[in-house]
């Protein structure tokens, strides 16, 4: 065990890996000497060469497409996306080729490969660099989609997305790059998708989140805590394949269901976990189910702290499920 | 220097002796016969699409020259990221007429078990990697698993197809972009035959020539006369050569003519001029090689009749088994989204199941 | 009135929009002298010249980028794209620009546009010819999202959205384009955006849906009748902005919610209805929010008939909430 | 021929007779005046974000010649479609210092009302279109203005800005095709500056120039020193009369460099030969067309100094102004998604508005 920095546990993931396997191979805008923008990939090219660990032009539609083709030809391609904004250019390759190719071909080629990606807000990064597109992707059948919110989970998660047989967009939550500190095993370390994780146990409303939002919700759960509501926060981990059980066993057992997520509200992933429980707990709900999410509107610069869900929107939400 | 036009076999078929690749007999009598199966299996196809009997069918008439001669400078080990317009490579990788009728029909047999459309292919024994219908896509995944196979150190070379309309697409700028930069042995072969369904090439582009695109990328471009099967093998395998040798990639455009409409969906009268599809139609490119293959003796009339009813044979025979052949399971559905299917799918699998009752017949055990 | 198909309403607003401002537009793929690979631009071209009805590169990208850039200039572009599944390539300019031009430049510059493009199933098209990817545009701010259902509709929607300030994605139902023939007035003719359809009055079951699926579920409504099941079908024909009330006051009466659409179930608009009944009619709901939606999979070539929902599989949804 | 690289001031201050485009006296000094404001302009943004005083900054520092030469080539009515990097264009403009200053504050008076990072201005008054963080997508839409322009029959012409690492995106691909094809009054100005963050010229592309990718599109490409306003002047002037006249688009490779890290968040000597820095450093593009003016007689050491006072002077002026201001108001956070906001929009600003009792102060009356 050792403490480190969400960054940190990332770092670590892709070199634990990239010892074990030599397929495996780290690529994208200023990953090399630079180390990355935020990083997260700092000294990797030092320790692996630049044949596995390398700086690509400005073309996430070719950092995404080439990684596609290293991967129907047997290498295991790490591609970072600098920003999630900024990987609109190859949404092409996302959803028409890296979700489809094991499908369109039958099984005869296939498409192992992660897109690493930092998302969300936080850091002042406004319109362009603070957007939380996750439902894109879990819209979009073929691809998994994973989200850490601990360094623990994101070590161990990074590395069953990197042995994946699929290709796996993990999404990186910025805003707790450094701020999020735990304790991580050294050396071989997995977490498996689709198992969710129960990050606090109560009896009277089921929070469901992820990624930067787990800290948030705990900050408004202490608060609840105090005014008489016992909150059992659990957080998927992966989005897909979701574990849907762990949450449906839980509005089962509180009644009441709340969804904190920083993406737009409508439309979004936090949309479908609503849609789950109103189709298979709908027998145990006592109140309505609360999305708290981003506003429909894009991601606003000096208005960033009104637009990012926290502990006092959580628990507005709280109340109007509690009190209804 | 790319403006130049490289040609081997003039139209009486004679060859300009300097420029001879000196291919064998052997190799030349393949060549023409996969050309001519190329042809026999588009006419087959379309007339099925004609009857009703499968869903489309998409000829690629006129350009038999441009992608078998250049298919024909790969090795065995070489691989093929190809547009949807080469019938002739399977053909001459020996995926057998069976196997390539069966994704016509999407039946139970069908390699990518009946999830595309006809003429989809994908072939894993060919190394022939599954065709995509987004124009261009294939073309950063080829420079991707060229670049994968250099840091892996192997000998690999690999080939990509497309249109003069793909060169517009997303993936042209950024595969061969990609290819230069990493110097990957790569070859892209553009099959410049005029049209993108009704769009001229000079809708398409105002650059006078497709190959003169690669002075963008640092890498050299090379035109050929893409009816003569002589000139194409000669500039793929020069291309070919370079990029096993370490040399990087290479562009050729081979200018041929679209003979058929765009696809069984098409009619190209509707857009395009008749004396330039005739003037064109004269250039046929199997005739050409028949011309060069009577002198040199190793062709005479008569020849390409036997050819065309034996292939033809063969080709229906497949079409009988093929036809009577069901199709693909209902679970089939909902495999091959992920290497395991996650409990969604199986719900929803289960589900289908439970109000499918007549077709319960071909409800095998759901994976798990 | 004349009686036309869905294509020819689509052909008639175009005509009709363009005499009356020189401003419109109309180009993609093989649009003019061919008129569309379905022929919905038909003699526009003819009638308009190439300076206003223009064939484009294969460029989705160069295709939206430039229609983007006319908007802003003072132009009424109508950018088709040839089938809903090749509008990838372009995705980054209707999520990054088209559709937040208007908030990042603090409403100095706006993007009215119109982007058509068949979508759906039904024809035999496949894998790559027949996805319904409406959810990835509804979860971005700054889009409005249009689908008709029937010629009369068409029109009116299409004339609407071409006089819209603002981006919209007109997506139409390929499988309708000649199946479904109506009534349509000549000349002037608007339906605003943000007004639903109720198209068939019921008591027991509120079935929403949309585009193609339409007259799928008026056959199965015509079923579930004989079996003593009163069904109300509202058809939202704007998805965003979305008529929620229409369907809240339709679910409060009937108390039942099933919602019908060709899109992969997960995380889709049929999700975002679900959570909208569970979070504001919750008090009404007497069984489960039903999605009978397509599933989590690619599209299929062979099996498309069991990939669609149809009357069976809508009728199986409704007794699910009925018998709950 | 495009590999040839088109410079008239010498480093000497000397013109090459032949090729000087006789700019005036004043014309001279205004753009001197705005390569100096620029440059100043740099040094006080980025010494705010240090001071914690503004979230970020980014500075154009040795690029002063190769966007204000471009920029001063075009009319008042003409378009800009920006990058990030020509702080001197909107001074050049006329755009107030408190305008600008305004955006990095995103305060109330903010012409994008706050929505976006430092320098991502927007300024209609200037036909300064909205400046996007994604790579390359101004370019596609420049294209399209062009068209309408055209169309519409207007002699407007546009200029679009991107560096070296723009070139490989999409938009470059698409934007410049689209323009040859429909000869489009466009100028496309690639500053090469040699850097896309970290990643060298050498890693963006395997063409020797970035000016002759302009050969795949089938318009003229042109290389000048970007350090060299005259140079730069000369070229993007014959490239906008060329486009106002019908002439269509061209290709402008500025070559220079980029003397700052790439943004206030980096840090170059990381990743930067120091030497390679040094030696463009010399190449200060304002003390080279200092040298020229003092030659011309209009201009002595001095000058410099009471104009960088000046400057500086009415810049600090502007930032207590846009630091006094507040904030924009909560419900601007929801307006200008759509013309009008939708029911759910105004639910949602309800929602929030009625959670914060404190703010409440600024909270205007939400639009109907
Ligand atoms: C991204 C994308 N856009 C549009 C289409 C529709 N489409 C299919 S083929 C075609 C024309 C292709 O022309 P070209 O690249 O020259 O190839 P050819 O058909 O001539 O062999 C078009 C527009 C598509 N398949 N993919
Ligand atoms: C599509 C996209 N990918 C990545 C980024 C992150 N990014 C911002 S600036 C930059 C480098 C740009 O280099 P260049 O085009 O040469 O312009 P310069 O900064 O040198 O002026 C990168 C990678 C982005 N803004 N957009
Ligand atoms: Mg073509
Ligand atoms: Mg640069």
């Amino acid at each position: 065990m050792a403490t480190m920095t969400l960054l940190e546990a990332l770092n670590d993931a892709m070199r634990t890996e990239m010892r074990n396997d030599d397929r495996v191979v780290v690529f994208g805008e200023d990953v090399g000497k630079k180390g990355g923008v935020f990083g997260t990939t700092a000294n990797i090219q030092d320790e692996f060469g630049v044949d596995r660990c390398f700086d690509t032009p400005l073309s996430e539609c070719g950092i995404i497409g080439t990684a596609v083709g290293m991967a129907v030809y047997g290498a295991r391609p790490i591609a970072e996306i600098q920003f999630l904004d900024f990987i609109y250019p190859a949404f092409d390759q996302i959803v028409s080729e890296a979700a489809k190719m094991r499908y369109r071909s039958g099984g005869e080629y296939t498409c192992p490969m992660v897109i690493r990606s930092p998302y969300g807000g936080g850091i002042r990064g406004g319109h362009y660099h603070s957007q939380s597109s996750e439902a894109y992707f879990c819209h979009t059948p073929g691809l998994k989609v994973v989200i850490p919110s601990t360094p623990a989970d994101a070590k161990g998660l990074l590395m069953s997305s990197i042995r994946d047989e699929d290709p796996v967009m993990f999404l990186e939550p910025k805003r707790s790059y450094r701020s999020i500190k735990g304790e991580v095993p050294e050396g071989e370390h997995v977490v498996p998708l689709g198992k969710g994780r129960v990050v606090r146990e109560g009896t009277d409303i089921t929070v469901v989140c992820y990624g930067a939002m787990v800290p948030t919700v705990e900050k408004a759960a202490v608060e609840a805590e105090k005014q008489g509501r016992s909150i059992e926060i659990i957080d998927p981990r992966s989005l897909v394949p979701l574990d849907e059980e762990l949450i449906l066993e839980s509005v089962r057992k509180t009644g009441r269901c709340v969804v904190v997520y920083e993406a737009p509200k409508s439309c979004s992933f936090g949309s479908e976990i609503a849609a789950i429980v109103a189709e298979k707990a709908i027998g145990s709900l006592e109140g309505p189910v609360i999305r708290v999410g981003g506003f429909d509107t894009p991601f606003p610069y000096s208005l960033e702290h009104l637009y990012m869900p926290d502990a006092r929107r959580v628990l507005q939400g709280i109340e109007k499920t509690y009190n209804w | 220097m790319t403006a130049e036009l490289l040609k081997i076999i003039e139209e009486d078929g004679n060859v300009q002796k300097g420029r001879d690749p000196h291919l064998s007999d052997d190799d030349l009598l393949t060549i023409y016969r996969t050309m001519v199966a190329a042809r026999t299996l588009d006419e087959r196809g379309l007339a099925l699409q004609r009857q009703g009997r499968i869903g489309f069918y998409l000829q690629a008439l006129g350009q038999e020259a441009s992608h078998v001669g250049s298919a024909f400078a790969m090795k065995d080990s070489d691989w093929f990221f190809p547009a949807y317009r080469q019938p002739g490579i399977p053909i001459l990788r020996g995926v057998p007429y069976e196997t390539i009728v069966d994704e016509w029909y999407g039946n139970a047999s069908d390699t990518s078990k009946g999830r595309q459309m006809p003429v989809h292919y994908s072939f894993r024994q060919a190394n022939f990697v599954s065709i995509s219908s987004p124009i261009g896509t294939q073309i950063t995944q080829a420079t991707g698993a060229a670049m994968a196979a250099k840091a892996r150190g192997d000998d690999t070379v690999f080939m990509t197809y497309m249109g003069d309309g793909g060169t517009s697409s997303n993936d042209f700028h950024s595969g061969l972009n990609f290819a230069g930069v990493y110097k990957s042995p790569v070859v892209f072969v553009c099959e410049n035959n005029q049209w993108a369904i009704s769009v001229p090439l000079s809708g398409q582009t105002a650059s006078e020539t497709i190959a003169q695109k690669a002075t963008a990328y640092g890498m050299p471009g090379v035109r050929v006369d893409g009816n003569d099967v002589l000139a194409v093998y000669r500039a793929t395998k020069e291309a070919v050569d370079r990029a096993r040798s370490g040399g990087g990639p290479t562009l050729i455009e081979t200018v041929t003519y679209r003979i058929s409409s765009h696809s069984s969906s098409d009619d190209a009268d509707r857009y395009r001029d008749k004396d330039e599809f005739e003037a064109w139609k004269k250039k046929d490119p199997i005739a050409r090689l028949e011309r060069y293959m009577l002198q040199r003796g190793i062709w005479k009339k008569g020849d390409r009749e036997s050819l065309d009813e034996s292939v033809k044979a063969e080709i229906n025979v497949a079409i009988k088994k093929a036809e009577a052949k069901p199709k693909p399971a209902m679970e089939s559905m909902f495999q091959d989204v992920y290497m395991n299917p996650t409990q969604q799918l199986r719900d929803q699998f289960d589900e289908l199941r439970r109000l499918d009752g007549p077709e319960s017949s071909d409800i095998g055990e759901f994976p798990l």
